[in-house]
């Protein structure tokens, strides 16, 4: 395989289209791909089957991480990454670039979603966005008062509701504490929190080790956030925007804030693999999951923000997801891998590579 | 046993209130399956049969149960038959190295299953470049039910001795039909039993499962390990765990009748 | 009724069976037991080692490599690192103790409950019962894992069953941690110890415990000097269900252990997230070496035979 | 002491049933204090759950169990002055022959010193001292029922329940055990209940024997008693080897009304019929004879009657060898013949 | 045929080891067809091995086996022309009595009608017709112990193996079950080849018997040859009871060179000491009576030598009751009397 660190794997371009293959394999977040099969109201799979002729198998995956473990055994044709996993892919050369003039409906996507640092290399785009999303801070606003409006309330407040303060579980959360950082120690000069050098990283993991003392549990699936929330064993922590939903429809006492210091979160993007099986099938379902109406029902049922402008003309809930909010997307820092190549375009340092991340990870929880 | 009646009180109500303690979670989980609460919380706030009905409906959830029934029938097929070859060979027989070949059995069911699974994982992947389906599952599956077959026929064997076969040898049955009309339906509910285990092994096995299972191939493990992480989809899972609970007695039941009758004929 | 048979005048009305090939084959697997021993053989042993030796040494040897941390490919050079990193980090000797700490933990609660219930239902229940509570304790086992680990979770909450049962006797749930593991963990593994133990002390004769009564032993005395040493095996038997089964959960922790994590997580994330299989299978050998030794420790008891 | 005025054992109207079927019923019986007593009878005749009952591992349906004028019928078995000694020896397989021996001063809390010498003392007394190491599994079966006597008997218990502890062991082995059993019995002075289904074991050991069929004891007496005045038909089959004659046979043969038997031994073979005094014979056919060592059987069929059974003793006494198809007269005295009661007299 | 002038069964220097152990050591020996020939010695003196070396289930270490004339020892048991009762029975308990019977003709490929009937014609020869269709854990010991006779005779083998197969029964179903195997063995014609340990057994039933004493056979004859002129020790001993006389006692009481023995029925008790020709006596003490039923064992501490074994009989010839302590002439004639071949002799 490839080692060398930017080198921009995966070959070329697809040109032209073929023929359908007549099947392809999707690897993705869980309810992303949906045919109905787990509730019968929930398909925008078999709406492509029948277009296209190409008979789908998905698998799902629990982390970025494992999506990236899955993509090496190459038996997958489209992938949907975040962004925390997009950039490995590209690096190991399993994803393909993508040329977006082969699927009409990459036109109907939002701008700020398009070629960013975790879906292109050098200009050339990798894939299509899906749907996008914050972490957010939720409370309990019978047990956290006032509302909290900064980041504070889950570091340096946290004693205050220590054992039932909450976090994502994954590398990834120390971003969160860069974006925290960047706001509350500027002299340590974060730029970009993927992009952190080893005193910047070395603050934020201890940021984290303080945290960890007064966190009850870190969740990674949602039914496990939902409950605790419900329940009082977690009343403040990081969360979706989606968990925020349930729970108000459950009638629980919580509420989200984007906090004041910004918020770290995803943009998915749809990829295909280099060495895809059916690359012509994979960039039907490319185009098909970036039309506006499967764009809806797909991000809608996630639980997340569409990538599509034209989507929320199918949806009545983009406003609760800040759908379109260039604003509010703008605060959100997108999961991006770090890599020794700061992306904040530093060159005079080395970065903490996500492998760094992951180890440290490990010593924050203990 | 006779003991004093209050030992023997005290025991049954230790055994009740143990007994008491086990089902208080599956008793949740049957709460669970009629709630309205998509998060299974606590207490519900209302009731449904809502959710009884879309398990039903479930293609996933039915295709995860065939799935999680081909997995477990063909890994419990492939155990038998290697289980009661190598328990016949270490019961029968004394060989040099029998000691590490016992502990070559146990060795996939003793070690933790996320070391089997990385091992297999790697080993299919990696080392043999076969991709993951649903056989590279039942062949993971299979090796560690070796073992409670092994188990099962084993003692039978011990307990059997070998005359009967003898006897058979001895009135001019060579030994294919020694084995098919006289070992074989001795060995029977020892790997009917064994078989159950097997099966009941394979059926809720996940971490192994996690790492041997390829694309699309969701055994229910999996396919409830997905759904946790779908809104909306917790209490269906209540509602399969309650039927599967519902469903074992049958086979259970049968498994005690067949085992229970041999021994007061014995 | 008198038959005069002289050996030389019976006319032989049984025929020998017919030579067949099969038959052949038959008469030569019996005169040579060594053939039918590497027959009966060839096939598990085919299996376990290819299929499971070859895979567990491939996944030590790994142990020895090391990952590219951008690419994730393994580079198949010969290095310590990773043993060295497993062996001298705070970090794994933390969560090794802790592991082991919760795994030592479940083991001794599911002996000490599957004891007195082994027990009953062996020794004490008649028969209709017996086959009752054998089917009641073998159930739980086909309500999926992680639906009970979910149960868990939700009786173990602040306002969960437990909090509602204990609320009243001035007691709290533990809440979610180590606690909370070592209960979910006890619970799900229950079965598997209860069953080798009732097998165990079913084939204790009675007599030897009505010998014991009769020379003046109660109950207790009975129990404790007999009824436990002649178990014995089939408790090392159930330990080992427990035992090696809690040491490598990492789901159980995930749902139930707050913010712990285990050595299962370690290697977990190692390989399912962070892509390093070298690490991961450095880290696995801590509890490979960890059940060996157990394993050793318990072989003379003749427990292996019980499982 | 009243010990010594109270019978060891007392049953009265001791029933107990399994289901429908009852295992004892109501038997009435007394057995003194040193009596070497033996429960002979049929296998399902209710003899193990008698010595069960007294042992305390079953409770009664009814009937009272009382153990030198005390009533321990409601007693554990751990609370009852009486030792059993198992038919399968239910040794303790974990511990040593010494381990096994100590055991029941062990649980009485004696200390490990003293125990350990009175249970060498007590192998000493089945001459097993230099076994006291070992497991039970690396005896032999008569060792092995040697260390259950002695592990029965260390505890210096009042009564000894044995059930048939000799019915493993083969058969030269047994008539060694036998001898050495009474040899205990006397030396120690308890009293034994022993329970045998084998009949010249029973008549050789015991002071008194009562003989069980169907849960009831159908005759209690002396081994004499027994076998040269059976009470009924059944004992009299039971209990040695008997020639029966019904009403008819006896009328004809034997000249009396009523069931009679001879025992084999009592007939002798003749070419003449007999004339001494109180002497009868009846002519007949021999159809097989057995060789049995220390003396000859032979198979008689009488012209007029049943065929009969004759113990020829071989020694210088005996005739010349009758061989199949002989004619021969049978002949006995008048003395020897025994009336059976018949059932229900 | 050939199979008249061919014994049934040869064994040439038989030898089979396990391990260390030589359970089978040179066993030479001749078995004619149609003869009921017996083995018997202690437990672990190799007769199961012997008749498992015959049947098949086990390979000899050296030697050879043949029946009728042609060498078996590589054959399969199945290939084998000889069936076995095994000791446990062995009946197969998942099938009916009359499948069990008819197992035999199965395995041959006899047609279902025609294997019914003829296992029913085996059944009716020891009468369990009746009991067909009942499964083997339904009959009782005797019972089961008749199937797997039927079972074993079904296929008309030449020679049938017998271990021990009373060894399970109560005394009185055993002693009624060897009347009926000797009646079969006849009825048959078939060589049996039975083990016990029990010598009354072997005494009763055989044609010819050879006595096992680790390995070998130390002595091979007529019962009557085994009983009244025992080669050694070991068999005057295990054969039977002997009063043994070594060399000195010989000497002094019987007045000859060497070791001698005399079996208690032929000694007597008489007040004074004997005058009849050929008579010897001796006076001793009697120290115990034990009544045996069908006799009476008295034992005597001889003034000058060893305490032996009388055995009188129970009947009207008997001597009044001799008590403990009673001095008594204990008589003998010179023709009884055995000398024994020193080993090596
Ligand atoms: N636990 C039990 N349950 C049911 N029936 C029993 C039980 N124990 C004994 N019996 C029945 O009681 C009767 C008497 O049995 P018991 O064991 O006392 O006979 P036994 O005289 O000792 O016979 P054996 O000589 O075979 O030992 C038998 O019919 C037996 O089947
Ligand atoms: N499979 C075996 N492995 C090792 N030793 C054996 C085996 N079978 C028999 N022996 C040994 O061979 C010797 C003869 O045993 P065998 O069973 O032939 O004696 P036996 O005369 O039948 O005794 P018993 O009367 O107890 O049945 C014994 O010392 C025994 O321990
Ligand atoms: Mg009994
Ligand atoms: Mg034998």
């Amino acid at each position: 395989g490839t080692s060398s660190g930017n080198s921009a794997g995966g070959g070329e371009e697809q040109t032209e289209l073929g023929d359908t293959e007549g099947q392809v394999s999707i690897l993705a977040w869980p309810g992303y791909v949906e045919d109905g099969s787990n509730d019968p109201t929930v398909d925008w799979v078999s709406g492509f089957e029948e277009k296209t002729g190409c008979t789908v198998t998905s698998k799902s995956y629990g982390t970025s991480d494992e999506a990236v473990s899955l993509m090496k055994t190459g038996d997958y044709d489209v992938v949907a990454a975040s962004g925390d996993a997009t950039l490995r892919l590209i690096a190991a050369g399993d994803v393909a670039p993508v040329n977006t003039d082969l699927i009409p409906n990459y036109a109907g996507i939002y701008d700020f979603l398009k070629d960013k640092e975790w879906n292109s290399v050098d200009g050339q785009s990798y894939g299509v966005p899906h749907g996008y999303g914050a972490n957010l801070l939720m409370y309990n606003t019978d047990e956290v008062s006032p509302a909290p409006t900064s980041w504070s309330a889950v570091f340096d407040d946290a004693s205050e509701y220590s054992g039932k303060v909450t976090a994502y579980d994954s590398p990834i959360y120390i971003a969160d504490a860069a974006v925290y950082l960047m706001a509350h120690q500027p002299d340590l000069g974060i730029e970009n929190p993927y992009a952190l050098d080893e005193t910047q990283f070395a603050a934020a993991v201890d940021l984290l080790k303080a945290q960890r003392e007064h966190v009850g549990e870190y969740w990674s699936d949602y039914l496990k956030e939902i409950q605790a929330f419900e329940t009082g064993d977690s009343v403040v922590g990081t969360t979706w925007q989606v968990i925020q939903n349930v729970l108000a429809s459950e009638d629980a006492a919580t509420e989200v804030v984007l906090p004041e210091e910004g918020a770290t979160g995803w943009s998915d993007t749809w990829m295909i693999a280099s060495e895809a099986k059916n690359p012509n099938c994979a960039y039907a379902w490319l185009d098909w999951i970036a039309s506006p109406e499967a764009n809806a029902q797909a991000t809608a049922y996630f639980g997340e923000a569409p990538s599509s402008d034209a989507a929320c003309d199918y949806r009545d809930d983009c406003e609760a997801y800040h759908a379109g909010d260039a604003d509010y997307a703008s605060k959100i820092w997108y999961w991006t891998t770090p890599i020794a190549d700061c992306v904040d375009g530093r060159t005079d340092v080395e970065c903490v590579d996500y492998a760094q991340w992951t180890q440290a990870w490990a010593e924050i929880k203990g | 046993m006779r003991l004093g009646t209050s030992a023997r009180v005290t025991l049954a109500i230790v055994t009740g209130i143990i007994l008491l303690a086990v089902y208080v979670p599956l008793f949740v989980v049957l709460v669970n399956s009629f709630s309205t609460s998509t998060s299974l919380s606590w207490p519900p706030p209302g009731f449904t049969l809502e959710w009884w009905a879309k398990a039903f409906e479930s293609q996933g959830a039915r295709d995860a149960v065939a799935t999680s029934i081909l997995v477990a029938i063909a890994s419990t097929a492939i155990a038998l038959v290697l289980g009661t070859l190598i328990s016949m060979a270490l019961q029968r027989f004394d060989f040099f190295g029998k000691q590490t070949v016992n502990l070559l059995i146990i060795l996939p069911i003793a070690l933790p299953g996320i070391i089997t699974g990385i091992a297999l994982n790697n080993f299919f992947r990696t080392i043999m470049g076969v991709p993951l389906s649903i056989w590279t599952v039942v062949i993971a599956h299979a090796t560690f039910c070796i073992v409670t077959v092994f188990n099962n026929v084993i003692a039978r064997l011990r307990r059997m001795g070998t005359s009967l076969e003898e006897a058979s040898a001895d009135l001019g049955a060579g030994v294919w039909t020694t084995f098919r009309l006289v070992t074989f339906p001795q060995l029977r509910s020892a790997l009917l039993a064994g078989g159950l285990l097997a099966f009941a092994l394979s059926f809720d096995e996940i971490i192994v499962t996690t790492f041997t299972a390829g694309s699309g191939v969701a055994t229910l493990p999996i396919f409830i390990l997905n759904n946790m992480f779908r809104p909306s989809q917790a209490p269906i899972v209540a509602v399969i765990a309650v039927v599967l609970v519902v469903v074992s007695i049958v086979p259970i039941y049968l498994a005690q009748r067949l085992s229970g009758s041999e021994q007061t004929h014995r | 009724m008198r038959i005069e048979p002289p050996v030389d005048t019976r006319t032989v009305r049984v025929p020998s069976p017919a030579a067949t090939p099969a038959r052949r084959a038959s008469a030569f697997l019996s005169t040579h037991p060594r053939t039918r021993l590497a027959l009966l053989l060839t096939a598990p042993l085919f299996w376990l080692v290819l299929v499971y030796i070859v895979a567990l040494v491939l996944l030590l040897v790994t142990a020895f490599w090391q990952v590219d941390s951008f690419t994730g490919e393994i580079v198949t050079e010969f290095t310590f690192d990773n043993i060295i990193t497993v062996v001298t980090g705070s970090l794994y000797q933390t969560v090794t103790l802790r592991t082991l700490g919760v795994a030592i933990a479940v083991t001794i609660i599911d002996v000490a409950i599957a004891l007195p219930i082994a027990f009953y239902m062996a020794k004490v229940a008649t028969p209709r019962v017996q086959r009752f509570l054998v089917i009641a304790v073998l159930m739980p086992l086909w309500a999926s894992y992680l639906v009970k680990a979910y149960a868990w979770r939700s009786v173990l909450s602040q306002d969960g069953i437990l909090e509602w049962m204990l609320a009243p006797l001035g007691l709290h749930t533990p809440g979610y941690g180590l606690t909370a593991t070592i209960i979910t963990l006890s619970y799900l593994w229950l079965p598997y110890v209860i069953l080798p133990i009732y097998a165990g002390l079913e084939r204790v004769p009675d007599s030897l415990l009505e010998a014991s009564a009769d020379l003046g032993g109660k109950t207790w005395r009975t129990v404790g000097s007999v009824v436990m040493p002649l178990a014995f095996p089939a408790i090392i038997a159930g330990t080992i269900f427990a035992f090696s089964l809690s040491l490598g959960d990492y789901i159980t922790v995930n749902i139930v252990g707050g913010a712990n994590q285990m050595l299962g997580n370690l290697v977990y994330t190692n390989v399912g997230a962070a892509n390093n299989l070298p690490l991961a299978a450095a880290i696995a050998l801590i509890p490979i070496v960890i059940i060996f030794g157990y394993l050793a420790l318990v072989r003379r008891t003749g427990a292996l035979d019980n499982l | 002491m009243t010990d010594q005025q109270q019978p060891a054992i007392r049953l009265t109207g001791l029933t107990k049933e399994f289901g429908a079927v009852s295992a004892v019923d109501h038997v009435d019986l007394e057995i003194a204090a040193g009596e070497f007593f033996s429960m002979l009878g049929p296998s399902g005749s209710g003899k193990t759950t008698v010595l069960r009952l007294i042992a305390g591992f079953e409770q009664p349906t009814s009937g009272t169990i009382e153990l030198f004028g005390q009533d321990v019928t409601a007693k554990a078995p751990f609370d009852r002055d009486v030792n059993t000694v198992f038919q399968d020896y239910a040794l303790f397989p974990h511990m040593t022959v010494l381990d096994n021996v100590a055991y029941g001063l062990r649980v009485r809390g004696i200390k490990r010193a003293e125990r350990r010498e009175r249970a060498m003392k007590a192998l000493a007394a089945v001459r097993l001292e230099q076994f006291a190491a070992r497991k039970p599994s690396q005896l032999s079966g008569g060792q092995r029922q040697r260390v259950a006597l002695a592990r029965a008997t260390v505890v210096e218990p009042k009564v000894l329940l044995l059930d048939e502890p000799l019915g493993a062991l083969d058969l030269k082995l047994r008539e060694q055990m036998q001898v050495e059993l009474k040899q205990i019995q006397r030396d120690l002075g308890i009293t034994f209940i022993f329970v045998t289904h084998d009949q010249e074991e029973a008549l050789t050991l015991s002071d008194r024997i009562a003989v069980f069929h169907d849960g009831r004891i159908e005759q209690l007496g002396s081994p004499q008693d027994l076998y040269e005045r059976p009470a009924s038909r059944f004992v009299a089959d039971f209990v040695g080897t008997s020639n029966l004659f019904d009403a008819d046979r006896s009328a004809a043969l034997i000249g009396r009304a009523g069931e009679h038997s001879i025992r084999p031994e009592k007939l002798t073979l003749a070419d003449a019929a007999a004339t001494g005094a109180g002497e009868r014979s009846a002519p007949g056919t021999v159809v097989e004879s057995i060789y049995v060592g220390s003396g000859i059987r032979r198979v008689v069929d009488l012209d007029e009657g049943p065929r009969v059974t004759v113990l020829e003793r071989n020694d210088r006494s005996r005739r010349g060898d009758s061989d199949r198809g002989d004619r021969v007269h049978v002949t006995w005295h008048d003395e020897d013949v025994v009336a059976l009661v018949p059932p229900g007299a």
